[in-house]
């Protein structure tokens, strides 16, 4: 099993999560999260003048999957959430040692 | 003659009417996503400053000046000319004209704003602002003209509108309809991707003074410190009440009794009752108010399953509920109360007054935006891009962001 | 015969006292935890709507209609039959008697709204709805009867209540201590989990705005726009002011000034003078406030101790408040500003018929609350389902949340 | 004699600035960091407690009551002694001398309140108390009675300010910048730390309930329900639209039209028309709000390039909105409006008087300032410690956090 | 030393909060997120008619722990954040290299 | 590669930002979340009385690095997030088995 974490951008979100559920990956953990990079902050305006923004809001994406489908997950959330610029974000596979789902107590790949 | 009580009357139910900018303000910035939360704010504020420089420039005449051809003022008030402490003469004559100008110059603000609750989430702030100028002089001014001027057709034929059923709530749902065909759905709209309230007690907030503004709005609207100041008060909040309540109960009987609904059954009774207030019987207001949220109820219903984003339902609530309100008025009315009696005491021809008020103004308001607004897409492009959509318009049209700062 | 002035200040004080309850739903619903901002804000709405269209039905005449016995008015005003634009002839006698009707009214709301706040995160919305109707009824309008109705035998006996200190305030209080000991404590409050206020810039709007309400809702209730409206004006910022400097001192001492604090002494002081405002001098508006204030602190501390869980203190501020506010007024009261003289100018007598009122009025409220409270418990149980409360009113009684959208 | 739509006009003002001050206390909050919104919000909250209660103790005979060498009042209204229901013979002779009384009581309140904007994020609670209670005192109750008490040297020399533009808005602007010199910056403000705006929505929330109280605050200032009181009305609406309309083209030309330009412009037009609203032609009211944004615009682009850190723009909107304002008076004032001719009309002695009025508030806020903020500074220290900064000073001054709760 | 990333029911937080401290964990942080998985989205409703909403409010516990207590901590999560139904959560198991105490710069287990 | 994650004060979050901007490492994920350990909660106030809150607000950063650059990385986190008070948090080391930049594809050490 390994963990996927994706950083995108927030308004791919969306595709993204519907492209998963297309290649049947459902299970997801999704947070707000405000990232820096090689993208320039944002410049934001004051009543007069302006000021610079370094951290920008993304989304965090958390996907645990079975080790066959990390690949195929990669791919989806690369292609969905692409823009081609600057700030698209990263993906980051962690390993998972154990998976247990709290319902019904399933371990291991059963869990996912 | 200038009466003191009278005066207090109108330019604290002007004040009133001026809050209920900010409070609609709220009430639909609290309805979109936390994205477009002040490009939503915005839209009713800038029309504060903007309209509100206008109307006293220009158009207060075009509105109430002297008549030209029934259809609309001329420009005798330009820049306030002959607007002074004195009473008009002709409107609101134990007042200072200037007060009564400023009175009718919150109706002018207000409807402007009204309609932009159909093309949030998307519309370009340049475009928006242009054809908000375009609108008022060309749309409102006009039709304030026809209903409320001297020498105006509709007020000539006797359509009776007390506080701006067909000037305010059918002419800015007309309007917000057309606007929302020509901006069509925000992104993902038709494929369902949820757009989540992003601050509902902002609505309540924004419902509550809305409320509270329209005792000014429709109270205010007799001109005096009277009795039938009293009428139009006490019908309202019970217009207002019903509505409410009727909602409440339409939700729960699908599904829940929602906060959203209350607040927005509220509304719609405050419009129903709007035209009525100083003709019908207070307890007209019940079923006046009932049936505002019930048609409300149903035309965003039907408008959803269309898949017609006219996003927060001014042509549901503000629209239909004004011809309800219009139509109700035709009904209820009572001599006893206005001098004019509706269909339920033998006043057929009231009825059909009020449909044509109704028709004519929902009409021309329908195509006088359809053709500004073909107008404005050509000459700076209605809809913002599609990244900046996906962004946000507070971002890409403002360059700002409502909740500032990574961490709380 | 109406007077303007008299009139403008009834209904701008109406819709003054109007606007308390959405202020009273924002000061309620930044307390409650995020989960339960909507259901809290809902339970003021919700009376706006309801006890708005049921006063004008049978409220009013059941509170200020023809008497029966003393205890509660008749139905000759049902369906506000025989209340027009003329004059009440009993009642405000400047003013048409629509717009006395529409000002008591807002009363009426506003009292159910504010026990509200002993209820809120765990009682059913249907249950909330059922018992509101009820004690509306059978509780708010019998005595409102007894003190301010022709006839009512607190009014009768001479018991002062100049706008509503047991009507109102110990009215609530004692209800909503009541119905906190039937619904029991939320879940884990006996268990010390921290009940954060979600939002306490809402507080302090709602703080803001129910200050602001409350001048129409004491000096509003001289019923003219005379030298005792501003008395009871004055008397009314002074007590509020003293009590926000009060509780905040107090709060210094223990630990730190709060901005809680300062909004709930505020209110504290607002409720104190309520009774007394139009029958004291506005210098005893600074004892009155202090007053209320120390005893509002020590109320919540021995509540808390106690282990009861009313949860947003409408006991330890408005009911004891009120109690305190009706004993100052028979402390206080001189008859140089209504009249009266309490026992500073050797009124006794008349501090021995405060404590009649506030011992009446606070034990039929407690005990009517009870036995209604124990009967809607049997027909539809008061209490959400522990899942239900854990997962938040918001989403369980109205399937909506507050805050929408997974991203900002 | 006591009218009573004047008087009705006198209260209703008077709860209209009372609102102002929750407003202000909304527009300041929510342009600080999150963990700064109480600590903003208690500083405004503050004020109507204590300067409520000081106000009616001894500040209204301080400034209102007989004079004492042009420079201050006496103590014959000490604990509001002989201010009762009669009028007061000299000031506002038509309404209660109470109302009068509490009318200007809350203009003292929210002076204080404004300059608060010049010390958020930083100042220490105990402090500002500290400091409030003795400018209120030293500062503001001279200045009042030079301008509007009966004997003050700026009234007998004929220097106009019709609602405050020297004695509330230069003053406050003033004292917000000698203040924060003693300050200091921020933590990091000089590094170019963005200090995000937390709530822009309750910032534009605050904008819309002050431009709503200042109607009040201006139009209340003719003291009666007049032609006047509509002229001013009508010049204060203007001028804050002007002044919206005219901030939202700057920062466009620059970058974009932002929401906080246009709150932020309709409060530089409020703060330019104040002093005028009563001297001028309505209409003039238009170059007066675009003037006013204008300066408060560039002042504040200055005063940023300086590194001053004068936080919330206080002497930039209302201190050089105010001297324009005093100035535009003296420029425009018109003699069949208020009775007196500006330099327009070639009132030149007028407008040196003007400068006068300007130039010696101006210099005694600033001057008085500086003095009293040192002695507060050595006595209890101006400034939170470095850690309590930056964990923000609610939860330092306050021990409280606005939205409680770790899940939403 | 592992890190548990346990998603539950933002209603079970406090129970589990407390029993991990009855068995002597402290150490916790916690964050507000949104989930998806088997658990049907929730349907809200909008002024008339009704919306559903796929990513549901959960929180996301993250959990240092020395390698024995692994088991004991996985356990309590379960129990006390078990209802039974769907949309009850999992805990993921994830290796941690290192720790450090920013404070006195301990490391390795001590710093758990 | 590694995954840094560092839960640190919030008031510490500017200093560290900047501190890793200069020693080149841009990069970073940031987060608002709650934390409990050794440091006691924090006593708010009510309207009369208090309470307490266990939970206290924290920020997690998750940088992502370079093996080589894991200990300069958690220096520099340590140096600037600490007051050598109770809370100051701490840092875990975390493998991360592949990297992929969503832009333009880059993926390993390529992608931080
Ligand atoms: N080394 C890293 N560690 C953790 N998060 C990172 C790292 N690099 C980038 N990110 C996250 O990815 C987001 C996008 O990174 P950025 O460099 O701006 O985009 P891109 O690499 O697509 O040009 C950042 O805002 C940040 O949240
Ligand atoms: N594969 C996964 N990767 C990451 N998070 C997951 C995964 N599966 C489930 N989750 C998280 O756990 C939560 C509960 O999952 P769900 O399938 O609804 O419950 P259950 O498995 O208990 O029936 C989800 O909302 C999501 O946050
Ligand atoms: N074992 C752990 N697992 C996860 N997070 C932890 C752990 N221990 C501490 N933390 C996080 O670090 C923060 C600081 O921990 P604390 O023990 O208060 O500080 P310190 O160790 O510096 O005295 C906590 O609030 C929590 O967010």
């Amino acid at each position: 099993m390994k963990k996927i974490d994706a950083v995108i951008r927030p308004e791919k979100l969306e595709p993204v999560r519907e492209a998963l559920a297309e290649i049947g990956i459902m299970g997801m953990t999704v947070s707000a999260v405000s990232g820096r990079g090689r993208q320039m902050g944002i410049t934001l305006q004051w009543r007069a003048g302006e000021y610079k923004v370094d951290l920008l809001p993304k989304v965090k994406l958390e996907v645990v999957v079975i080790d066959e489908d990390v690949s195929r997950a990669v791919h989806t959330i690369r292609n969905k959430a692409r823009t081609g610029e600057r700030g698209d974000g990263k993906i980051f596979v962690i390993p998972v040692e154990d998976a247990i789902r709290i319902s019904n107590g399933d371990n291991g790949d059963d869990a996912i | 003659m200038i009466n003191a009580g009278d005066t207090v009357w109108i330019l604290i139910s002007t004040a009133l009417v001026m809050l209920m900018t900010p409070g609609l303000a709220l009430f639909y910035g609290g309805m979109v996503r936390q994205k477009n939360i002040l490009s939503t704010l915005m839209m009713s504020f800038a029309m504060l400053g903007v309209i509100g420089v206008l109307w006293a420039v220009y158009g207060y005449s075009l509105s109430f000046g002297g008549d030209l051809g029934n259809f609309i003022g001329d420009l005798k008030f330009l820049g306030l000319m002959g607007v002074g402490e004195e009473p008009s003469g002709l409107y609101a004559t134990s007042v200072p004209h200037l007060a009564f100008m400023a009175f009718q110059g919150m109706f002018a603000i207000i409807t402007v704003a009204l309609w932009t609750g159909g093309v949030v989430e998307r519309m370009k702030f340049s475009a928006f602002l242009l054809f908000a100028v375009l609108w008022f002089t060309l749309v409102y001014c006009p039709v304030a003209h026809w209903v409320w001027g001297n020498g105006g057709w509709l007020a000539d034929l006797g359509a009776l509108d007390f506080a701006g059923g067909t000037v305010v709530h059918i002419n800015a749902g007309m309007t917000a309809l057309a606007l929302a065909f020509l901006l069509k759905p925000r992104k993902g709209f038709r494929e369902g991707m949820p757009m989540e309230p992003g601050n509902i007690p902002l609505v309540m907030l924004g419902a509550g003074i809305l409320w509270f503004g329209w005792f000014g709005f429709n109270a205010g609207s007799s001109l005096a410190a009277d009795g039938l100041a009293a009428n139009a008060f006490v019908a309202t909040n019970l217009s207002a009440a019903a509505g409410a309540a009727t909602w409440m109960i339409l939700g729960w009987i699908y599904r829940r009794p929602s906060a959203l609904g209350v607040a927005t059954g509220a509304i719609a009774g405050l419009v129903g009752i709007t035209p009525a207030a100083g003709f019908v019987h207070p307890m007209a207001a019940i079923p006046i108010g009932i049936g505002a949220s019930v048609i409300g109820y149903y035309c965003i219903l039907w408008r959803t399953k269309k898949g017609i984003d006219e996003s927060l339902d001014v042509w549901a609530v503000h629209g239909m509920g004004g011809v309800w309100g219009a139509l109700a008025t035709g009904i209820f009315a009572t001599a006893t109360v206005g001098g004019v009696d509706g269909l339920l005491w033998g006043g057929g021809m009231q009825f059909l007054k009020q449909i044509v008020g109704v028709v004519s103004v929902g009409a021309f308001a329908f195509a006088a935006t359809w053709v500004l607004g073909k107008l404005v897409d050509r000459v700076v492009g209605l809809r913002v891009e599609s990244h900046e959509e996906e962004v946000g318009l507070d971002i890409s049209q403002h360059g700002e962001r409502a909740y500032g700062g990574v961490l709380p």
